[in-house]
């Protein structure tokens, strides 16, 4: 076990107290101390430890997550308030590839944070993903969407 | 605001005594977590009610201006306290269940 | 006049907010099912979260903000475990 | 000088009676005899030497101060009729120990008996030589229950266990009576000093409690003496072995009674109250005594039916309220003591040697027993008032006080009739005693073979007795009369009157009285005789009418039917009604002040404060609340949910009226609380709605009252709360801690100072509760066994167990762990967060909300999450929480700091506050109030976690109970 | 509020918008809650509020505090951050634990199964311990 | 009290305290350890209790030099926190030492192995104890009220089983209500008065305006039922027998001052609150005691009759002696007053021995032996065709000892001669209807009457359950004791004895203690007089 197990996680941590406490020299130093202590916490966890390869690109993730958020927010707001009868919700199943158990929980939360789709059931044997959608116009756009637009980035960055 | 307070109280008493008259210790233990809630909200509306005037002090302020830090006290020292028995009752609830077999509080159901 | 519009704006996002708690505590009242009121107790969460929030700029004061915080980030336990509980019948296996 | 005789006269059986209990069981039987012996010879000595300082009137006292403040000294006090009662008290208890030597066997438990015969003489001397009223009423009771002891000594015999019930029943009450009696003469003489209460009778007779004191002191004596209509315990008393027949319920301790109210004569006799009441229990037990009597088949039943009657001769003469009379009683109480105490001997002797005492079985025993059944006929002579015989002289007095006149009235008129009467009914069954007995044929059917004369030793206490009996009878003033007068003195003391105790004093009408009571007792005999030799147990017309039974039935009634019967009309096992009538006294407590003050509360003349948002808030937080108890029976989860709500608007109130640490506080325990009641849900009994028991017309009754009592405990809470909050603040303690809070407590959160520092003793003692909690959780837990059918897995775990064993791509437990493996992600990546939010809270608690109680429940939260994600087994592989040593270290942390002032001499918690200047970091407060919350934050971290610990370790229990017992939490 | 007075009118405005836009954003979601059908539908609504309802009174807060303080006030953030993480958490083991409701039970509207869940006894069909209905 | 010794009067609280925390640290399975540091934490507990009595009695007049106050984290009353120390709170703590260390003893032979954390709480149940005793406080008293009543909890479960845990669910949830109860009408009595100080409240009770004392008095009559509950008074005492029956043996004899606490508090306040007659509500509150305190004497008198176990027989003999301390309470006068604290003293003294020999001597019945007997006297005369065998039947050593300390609280519980039990009720009789009462007014002749009945149905219940333990069922197994165990009782019963004799210098404390409380002025200065340590040293 290393001094410090999870540097990305202590420098957010850091980043966490400064927010709440404001930016001083005494707090950095001290902030650095508690997220040191926080990160050997985490550490006796043994968590699956995900090996993250090219987080730069995890800004690009983000940036298409709020838009995503963003517009689902707007087509939901449109079928809550419309009448409803020609909208057709359902489940749709999608193989994933993914393993990761970071970067699966990343596009879990990612799936259900959007407004419009949730996240049901995973089969970790075999990779069965069982979403459920509210505007099911077709089922294969909704595969695309989950493999080409949030599986491929994520096992880019993960694996 | 007091009348809604005081109300509201009303409403969490008259629920909780309520329910602790009832036969299951479960209904028991719903009804002291609701009466809990009155008596804190209770305890700390005695203070009287202010907006906007928690008591945490600032350089040269007039010390009329803060809300009464006194129940505020009493009502932490009250939540802890609440919170134990709470728990407490509970694992006593389950041991009599567990040793009785049934959740009726007096151990037994009651004779037809 | 900035004082007018912001009292305005932010007493009625309170009551919208207030208005969406009491729908949703309908849902929570009628069900039908348990993961129903679940769903709607974390809602009812969340909501009374942004009250704070707004709250907090009503005041101008930032110590409602650890309030907000708490329920962002512990909220989630109490539903969690009330989801599992439905799911497994137990909380903590 | 001769003062401290009396402490010694009266501890002396008290010390010997501790000796003899201490003396081994087994072995010299004959020990605890000369023990008892030695004291009551003791004791007899020193009474014998105080005779020359009592015998003119004159009194020996010895006070011990004990209880002044209320006129309780250990007072003691003998006067002449104090010393001739010590005379007889150790007199006669010297010859029946010498007697019960002989009579006790020695399998017996020896010791125990001589032990308690001598703490009954230390009793009965303490009740003759009080001088305070309370401390005669202390030896009266003490009588009581030796005796009480003495009677249930063969307490294998349930007739013995009656008896002595019996007998402490009735003489506890009439001790019960005397106290109260003895109190009011308190009350009206201002002392109970005895002097001062004999020298006060004018007042006490003129007094308005008079009667009170009066009948309350009678009771007492009546009970004791066996008077009717308390008469019946003493022939169930006779249970006892007969040495303790001889001595208490012949010569002392029925004495007693009538001891106390010819000691009480000066001070209570001479009204027309005393005479009637006194006279008619007199008369009608020395009549009634005397007819049951006659009846008896028991020797020991007529000996003591005999004794009620005498007794009855003697309150009869008190009750007159003459000098002589009182003279007469005294003589007679010495004489009956003599005669009856041998005769009780005598039916000792032949119980022991016949092994029974039936009159029906016993006859002839003259020829076996030659010498005992002389010494019995001359005793009985004396019992039937022979001339020649001290029973005479005394009985003679009482019917010369029978034919005067005291008090006009039918009970004066008919008492030489009744006199007459029962002097023959003695004389009946005295000859009844001797004839059946001793002559006639030989017996037949004896339980014990060939009866004999005892040792000389065991008859030799008769013979002294009979002696004594002849003496007095023949030559009494030369033998009793000095110490009669003595006696006599002691009570009248100047009202003495002339009295002779002549054999002859010439045909009047007593000595015509005694003649016809001679031979109508003999006539009686004769013509009763054929009946008694072959009735049943039990007295004509009087046969169904059992004392004992009576008693024994009503004892029953009251004590136990009537006493069960309204334990449960006025109280309840049951936890609703309990409940009920506590909400109602409180409901109507809380309203009563109102109720009786003329103030009539108001609403305020303008709802400026009226806040839309919060009272919408409020409308949601009410609705939870209803649904909450709307839907606690079927629908648990749905409570719990909408008990969520109550609470979410509670802490909005927190937020909204300026109590931001509160609403921190209300969430963090909000959101535990639901995670335990959940953890224990699984315990609980599945209950559906179908099973309606609200059908019937009572059941919907009990739920329209409870509805009533709630809304009016919720409305009255609502008024109160109201009026509470909306009358003008007073000049509140609050000021001063605004004020000082940041000056002297170091901390802006005024809220947090008081608790660490102002108030840090209440929060020492809180967190103190939660650590009680949290170790009674966990020793509860550890016993924790589940009901039947809470053991098997949840319903829900075993479908998804068989769905995927059903499965072909599937294995066992695929289900639980696809459930959780996101989720548990994201929870441990939560875990540092959450760490470093509680120390964030902590930090701050000083100045912002937060503080140590809140960063603990966070912290604990923190590894509750853990265990949520991974379960029981995988949280505890990694990390190893001790929570009592959190416990501990918090408790120990919060104590140090706080003793830590002492060492610099101030008084515990004070608290030492300055702000620090790091270098680099800068202005760090650092009052050590902190340190103080620091343990406050350790313990909730430990007790939290331990209770929610416990709690989930019963679900993995049931799979592996016995590991559990050594693994789990054994802190370590 | 003497901190509100001395805002500058656009920060208002904007603030403004933002804080109502979050609520109404919350109510909607809640209409949904309240309308949709099924439980699956309704998964969906409270989201609205979650996202972008909580995003823009997030945001609003932010710019209310570093105007009217005079220097950046992001800690707010967090907030937007743990809430984003934490609600899809429950919603996804409240969905998984509905599914397996509608499957023990037996109900139509999930994916269908060839293989259906078994029944272990009469009492099966209603519903385990204490969470019925 | 002066230098160090001035700390002394925390001392109560903290040792205990200490030795809990200390206890933490030990293995479970350690209890040798365990139990040393519970024993030594009570002797010295007895020792300090010493001490401080003969201080408080020392302190004659306590506005001299308010040498019992004492000031926590030296904040002045009425801001902080105060313990007073004076003869009666002096007397309550060395009484609950008195009493704990028999309890502690007899839990020593077997007890303390039944269940995990005995000790602990023990010593926590003594600190709450303590704490209540001693603080001045009215929030204060709350929190140690709560202290007491969660050791209490776990005490009275101790050992399990489903009697207890029943009588525990009951226990707890009337005492959860009352504790809610004691919250509201702490925070009404700070709402209209401004002060948490008992002696702050008793000075600004004088000049409250019409609509704060009323709802002061709906907040005290509030407080006053929390603590008639814990007292026992009827009809709020159902819990009682069940749960002081149902508890072990050395539990249930340190429940014997656990109903006195509220008693205690009730005097306390009364004489403190209700003293100088301020309320309106002075002399109902007083006819309500006196009233109620004899209602509780007849029921607890009922169930004494009524009782087929003797643990409820004790259970039913507590109600009968908190009965008899409110209604004299109520009552008043100096020598009834002084006898009851007196008759305090004696029955939890007897009442410990008592619960500890109850289990001594039913450990050596069968289950069904006491409900055979009692039906059989009810209904079945007893047979008399019994062989009258005139010869005695040897006790052993172990039912002779039992049997004379059966007979010992008999004797004590009716209030006959010679133990203390005679002591006290004759004084507080001669208070009452004798020779010290003023006059004998219709009430004084109902408690008079009341409580001597009460005393014969101690009498007649006992009799009938010690005949039938002790003289009908010789042939019944002779229990096993430990000289560990019977000590404790004979050690309770000799301190009654102990008291009877020197019932004379006792009650002159008992009389000061009285004269100190009947004037409330004595206990607010020496409140209001206490004065800070130094300031300069050690604050900023
Ligand atoms: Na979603
Ligand atoms: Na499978």
């Amino acid at each position: 076990m290393t001094v410090l197990p999870y540097p990305l996680l202590w420098f957010c941590l850091t980043v966490m107290w400064l927010l709440l406490n404001g930016l001083t020299l005494g707090h950095t130093l001290l902030g650095a101390i508690v997220s040191l202590f926080a990160c050997w916490s985490m550490a006796s966890l043994r968590p699956v430890k995900p090996h993250i390869h090219r987080w730069y690109l995890l800004p690009k993730l983000f940036g298409i997550f709020l838009y995503d958020i963003l517009r689902s927010n707007i087509s939901l707001v449109r079928i809550i308030l419309s009448k409803t009868g020609e909208r057709r919700s359902g489940f749709v199943t999608v193989m994933l590839e993914l393993r990761d158990p970071s970067a699966l929980s990343m596009l879990a939360v990612i799936v259900t944070a959007t407004p419009g789709s949730a996240w049901i059931e995973y089969e970790s044997r075999s990779g069965k993903l069982l979403l459920h959608v509210l505007d099911l116009v077709d089922e294969e756009s909704w595969q695309d969407l989950i493999k080409n637009r949030y599986e491929k980035l994520l096992m880019e960055i993960f694996e | 605001m007091e009348l809604v307070l005081s109300l509201g109280i009303g409403i969490l008493t008259a629920s909780g005594v309520w329910l602790i008259l009832r036969p299951r210790t479960y209904q028991v233990i719903i009804g002291l977590s609701l009466l809990s809630y009155a008596v804190n909200l209770f305890i700390f509306g005695v203070g009287g009610l202010k907006k906007n005037a928690p008591p945490l002090l600032t350089d040269g302020a007039d010390i009329t201006s803060f809300a009464d830090p006194v129940p505020q006290s009493l009502v932490l020292t009250a939540i802890v306290i609440g919170f134990a028995t709470t728990a407490l009752f509970l694992v006593v609830m389950l041991a009599s269940r567990g040793l009785t077999g049934t959740d009726h509080v007096d151990g037994k159901e009651k004779a037809k | 006049m900035s004082g007018v519009i912001l009292y305005w704006s932010i007493l009625s996002a309170q009551f919208i907010l207030v208005l969406t708690m009491a729908l949703v505590l309908y849902r929570v009242f009628r069900g039908p099912r348990a993961q129903d009121r679940v769903l709607g107790l974390d809602t009812l969460y969340v909501t009374a979260m942004l009250i704070l929030l707004t709250f907090g700029i009503e005041t101008g004061r930032d110590v409602y903000f650890e309030a907000a915080l708490i329920i962002g980030l512990l909220g989630f336990v109490s539903t969690a475990a009330l989801a599992k509980f439905i799911m497994r019948g137990e909380v903590i296996e | 000088m001769t003062g401290a005789l009396l402490p010694i006269l009266l501890l002396l059986p008290f010390l010997g009676s501790l000796a003899a209990s201490f003396l081994p069981r087994q072995g010299k039987h004959v020990l605890p005899a000369w023990l008892a012996a030695s004291v009551a010879a003791t004791g007899l000595l020193i009474t014998a030497s105080l005779f020359p300082f009592v015998r003119n009137g004159d009194v020996v006292r010895f006070t011990l101060e004990w209880l002044p403040q209320v006129g309780l000294d250990f007072a003691l006090r003998m006067d002449g009729f104090a010393w001739l009662f010590s005379l007889l008290i150790t007199l006669i208890g010297l010859l029946v120990v010498v007697y019960a030597r002989y009579y006790i066997s020695a399998e017996d438990p020896i010791p125990r008996f001589f032990s308690l015969l001598l703490a009954f003489m230390g009793a009965m001397l303490g009740i003759v030589l009080s001088g305070n009223l309370i401390l005669l009423s202390i030896f009266w009771e003490l009588t009581s229950l030796f005796s009480f002891l003495l009677i249930g000594y063969w307490h294998h015999n349930a007739t013995a266990r009656d008896g002595a019930r019996m007998a402490l029943t009735v003489t506890g009450i009439g001790g019960f009576c005397l106290l109260a009696g003895v109190l009011v003469l308190g009350h009206i003489v201002g002392s109970y000093d005895l002097d001062k209460v004999l020298a006060s009778g004018d007042l006490i007779r003129s007094h308005d409690l008079y009667l009170t004191a009066l009948v309350l002191i009678l009771i007492g004596a009546l009970t004791k003496s066996a008077q009717f209509p308390f008469h019946f315990w003493l022939p169930n008393a006779m249970a006892a072995p007969t040495p303790v027949s001889a001595y208490l319920h012949s010569a002392t301790m029925v004495k007693a009674g009538v001891f106390l109210l010819a000691r009480l004569w000066p001070a209570l006799s001479g009204t027309y109250e005393w005479f009637f009441l006194l006279g008619l229990a007199g008369m009608t037990t020395l009549l009634i005594g005397a007819y049951f009597a006659m009846f008896q088949q028991d020797l020991k039943g007529l000996l003591a039916y005999s004794t009620i009657s005498h007794l009855g001769l003697i309150t009869t003469l008190l009750s007159l309220g003459s000098p002589i009379a009182a003279v007469a009683a005294i003589f007679h109480m010495m004489n009956h003591a003599t005669f009856k105490a041998s005769l009780f001997m005598a039916a000792g002797i032949i119980d022991h040697e016949t092994g029974t005492r039936d009159m029906r079985q016993l006859s002839g025993l003259y020829r076996f027993l030659p010498i005992t059944a002389t010494l019995a006929m001359v005793a009985s002579a004396a019992m039937a008032g022979v001339p020649l015989l001290n029973g005479f002289i005394s009985k003679e007095m009482f019917f010369a006080e029978a034919v005067a006149t005291h008090a006009d009235s039918i009970l004066d008129r008919a008492l030489p009739y009744v006199a007459t009467l029962a002097g023959a009914f003695a004389v009946a069954y005295s000859l009844r005693f001797i004839h059946t007995v001793f002559f006639g044929p030989a017996p037949k059917n004896l339980p014990k073979e060939k009866p004999h004369e005892p040792p000389h030793w065991m008859r030799f206490p008769m013979e002294f007795l009979v002696l004594a009996c002849l003496v007095v009878g023949i030559a009494p003033n030369y033998s009793i009369g000095p110490l009669l007068h003595t006696g006599v003195v002691g009570v009248l003391g100047s009202a003495t009157p002339y009295y002779s105790l002549a054999l002859w004093h010439g045909v009047n009408t007593p000595l015509i009285m005694s003649i016809v009571a001679l031979v109508g007792g003999v006539v009686l005999y004769i013509s009763l005789q054929r009946y008694l030799a072959s009735c049943d147990d039990g007295t004509p017309l009087f046969r169904h009418l059992r004392g004992q039974r009576i008693f024994e039935r009503v004892l029953v009634t009251v004590s136990w039917k009537w006493a069960r019967w309204l334990e449960s009309r006025f109280g309840t096992r049951q936890l609703q009604p309990q409940l009920r009538i506590l909400a109602a006294i409180s409901f109507v407590s809380a309203f009563l002040p109102l109720y009786f003050s003329d103030y009539a509360p108001g609403l305020p003349s303008s709802i400026d404060s009226f806040d839309p948002v919060f009272a919408a808030f409020w409308a949601i937080g009410m609705f939870s609340a209803v649904g909450a108890a709307y839907q606690a029976k079927y629908h648990r989860l749905a409570a719990l949910v909408l008990l969520g709500g109550a609470g979410l608007a509670t802490c909005l109130t927190f937020v909204w009226l300026s109590a931001p640490d509160l609403a921190i506080t209300q969430l963090l325990v909000e959101i535990v609380t639901t995670v335990l009641i959940l953890l224990g849900l699984r315990w609980l009994p599945i209950r559906r709605e179908q099973i309606d028991e609200a059908a019937t017309f009572s059941a919907r009754m009990r739920r329209f009252r409870d509805f009533a009592l709630a809304a009016a405990c919720g409305l009255g809470m609502a008024l109160i709360a109201y009026e509470v909050m909306t009358i003008p603040v007073p000049n509140t303690i609050a000021n001063y801690f605004l004020e000082r809070a940041y000056s002297e407590g170091g901390g802006r959160n005024v809220v947090n100072v008081i608790l660490v520092d102002f108030r840090g003793f209440d929060t020492l003692g809180e967190i103190t509760v939660l650590g009680i909690v949290a170790l009674t959780v966990f020793a509860l837990l550890r016993r924790f066994r589940p009901a039947p059918d809470s053991i098997a897995k949840p319903l829900q775990q075993r479908l998804q167990a068989a769905f995927d064993d059903a499965r072909p791509n599937r294995e066992t437990g695929d289900t639980a762990r696809d459930y959780m493996v996101i989720a548990s992600v994201i929870m441990q990546w939560l875990f540092p967060i959450i760490i470093v939010l509680a120390i964030y809270l902590f930090m701050r608690g000083h100045d912002k909300p937060g503080g140590g109680f809140s960063a603990g429940i966070t912290l604990a939260i923190a590894f509750l999450l853990q265990y949520l994600a991974g379960g029981t087994r995988w949280a505890e592989d990694r990390i190893r929480i001790l929570p009592l040593r959190w416990m501990g270290f918090g408790l120990l942390t919060a104590a140090t700091t706080g003793i830590g002032s002492l060492l610099f001499g101030y008084p515990f918690l004070t608290t030492h506050s300055r702000y620090m200047e790091l270098p680099l970091i800068g202005k760090v407060p650092a009052a050590t109030a902190m340190l103080f919350d620091l343990g406050v934050f350790a313990l909730v971290v430990g007790a939290t976690v331990l209770i929610l610990i416990a709690l989930a370790h019963q679900s993995i229990r049931t799979y592996r109970v016995r590991k559990i017992e050594h693994s789990m939490m054994e802190d370590g | 509020m003497t901190a509100a007075e001395d805002m500058p009118l656009w920060a208002a405005i904007i603030v403004s918008a933002l804080v109502v836009i979050g609520a109404l954003l919350a109510l909607v979601g809640a209409i949904g809650f309240l309308r949709f059908r099924t439980f699956y539908e309704r998964l969906h609504a409270p989201a609205i509020a979650a996202s972008w309802g909580a995003g823009a009174i997030v945001i609003a807060s932010m710019l209310y505090f570093t105007v009217s303080g005079g220097r950046p006030v992001v800690h707010e953030l967090l907030i937007g951050l743990f809430i984003t993480l934490t609600t899809p958490v429950t919603a996804m083991l409240l969905g998984r634990a509905a599914l397996h409701r509608d499957r023990a039970e037996g109900n139509a509207g999930i994916p269908s199964d060839p293989i259906p869940y078994p029944v272990l006894d009469d009492k099966a069909k209603g519903d385990s311990r204490n969470t019925a209905p | 009290m002066s230098g160090f010794s001035h700390h002394l009067i925390v001392a109560p609280i903290l040792i205990p305290f200490a030795a809990a925390a200390i206890m933490l640290f030990i293995e479970e399975r350690n209890r040798t350890a365990k139990a040393l540091i519970s024993l030594a934490s009570t002797v010295l507990l007895l020792t300090v209790a010493m001490f401080l009595m003969r201080s408080a009695h020392g302190m004659d007049s306590p506005n001299g030099e308010a040498g019992g106050v004492y000031l926590l984290g030296n904040w002045p009353a009425p801001f902080g926190i105060v313990l007073v120390l004076d003869r009666l709170s002096a007397l309550m703590v060395l009484l609950t030492a008195t009493l704990a260390i028999p309890a502690l003893g007899f839990s020593l032979a077997r007890w303390h192995n039944a269940g995990a954390h005995f000790h602990s709480l023990f010593q926590l149940l003594l600190m709450g104890l303590n704490g209540a005793f001693l603080t001045g406080d009215l929030f204060n008293l709350f929190v140690f009220f709560e202290v007491m009543l969660a050791a209490s909890y776990g005490l009275l479960m101790h050992g399990s089983g489903q009697q207890r845990v029943k009588a525990g669910l009951h226990y707890l949830v009337i005492n959860l209500a009352s504790a809610l109860l004691f919250l509201i009408g702490v925070s009404l009595v700070y709402g209209t008065s401004g002060t948490l100080n008992m002696a702050d409240l008793a000075l600004r009770l004088a000049d409250l305006p019409v609509e704060r004392r009323i709802l002061l008095e709906s907040g005290l009559a509030l407080l006053g039922i929390v603590f008639l509950i814990k007292a026992g008074i009827w009809p709020l005492n159902f819990w009682l027998p069940n749960a002081y029956s149902a508890a072990s043996a050395p539990v249930a004899g340190i429940f014997a001052i656990l109903s006195k606490l509220g008693i205690y508090i009730i005097l306390r306040l009364s004489m403190l609150v209700l003293g100088n007659d301020t309320l309106p509500m002075a002399s109902m509150a007083r006819d309500v005691l006196l009233y109620a305190g004899l209602a509780t004497v007849v029921f607890g008198a009922i169930g004494v009759l009524a009782s087929q176990a003797l643990g409820r027989l004790a259970g039913y003999s507590v109600l009968v002696s908190s009965g008899t301390l409110l209604a004299v309470i109520g009552f008043g006068g100096a020598t009834a007053s002084s006898g009851a604290l007196f008759y305090l003293v004696s029955s939890t003294l007897t009442m410990g021995a008592f619960f500890l020999l109850i289990e001594l001597v039913e450990r050596g019945q069968d289950a069904g032996a006491s409900m055979l007997a009692v039906t059989m006297e009810v209904y079945g005369d007893v047979d008399e065709d019994e062989a009258d065998d005139e010869i005695g039947v040897t006790m052993p050593a172990t039912m002779a000892v039992l049997s004379v300390c059966f007979s010992a609280c008999a004797i004590l519980l009716s209030g006959l001669p010679p133990l203390s039990g005679f002591v006290a009720k004759f004084t507080i009789l001669s208070g009452v209807i004798g020779a010290n009462a003023p006059t004998a007014t219709s009430a004084a002749w109902i408690t008079a009457t009341l409580i001597i009945l009460s005393g014969l149905c101690a009498l007649i219940a006992m009799t009938r359950t010690g005949m039938r333990t002790f003289w009908a069922s010789i042939e019944g197994t002779v229990p096993r004791v430990l000289v560990i165990e019977v000590a404790p009782v004979l050690i309770l019963l000799t301190m009654t004895l102990a008291l009877t004799a020197g019932a004379g210098p006792v009650m002159r404390y008992m009389d000061d203690t009285i004269t100190m409380l009947s004037d409330p002025r004595n206990y607010i200065n020496a409140v209001f007089e206490a004065r800070r340590i130094a300031e300069g040293a050690i604050k900023p």
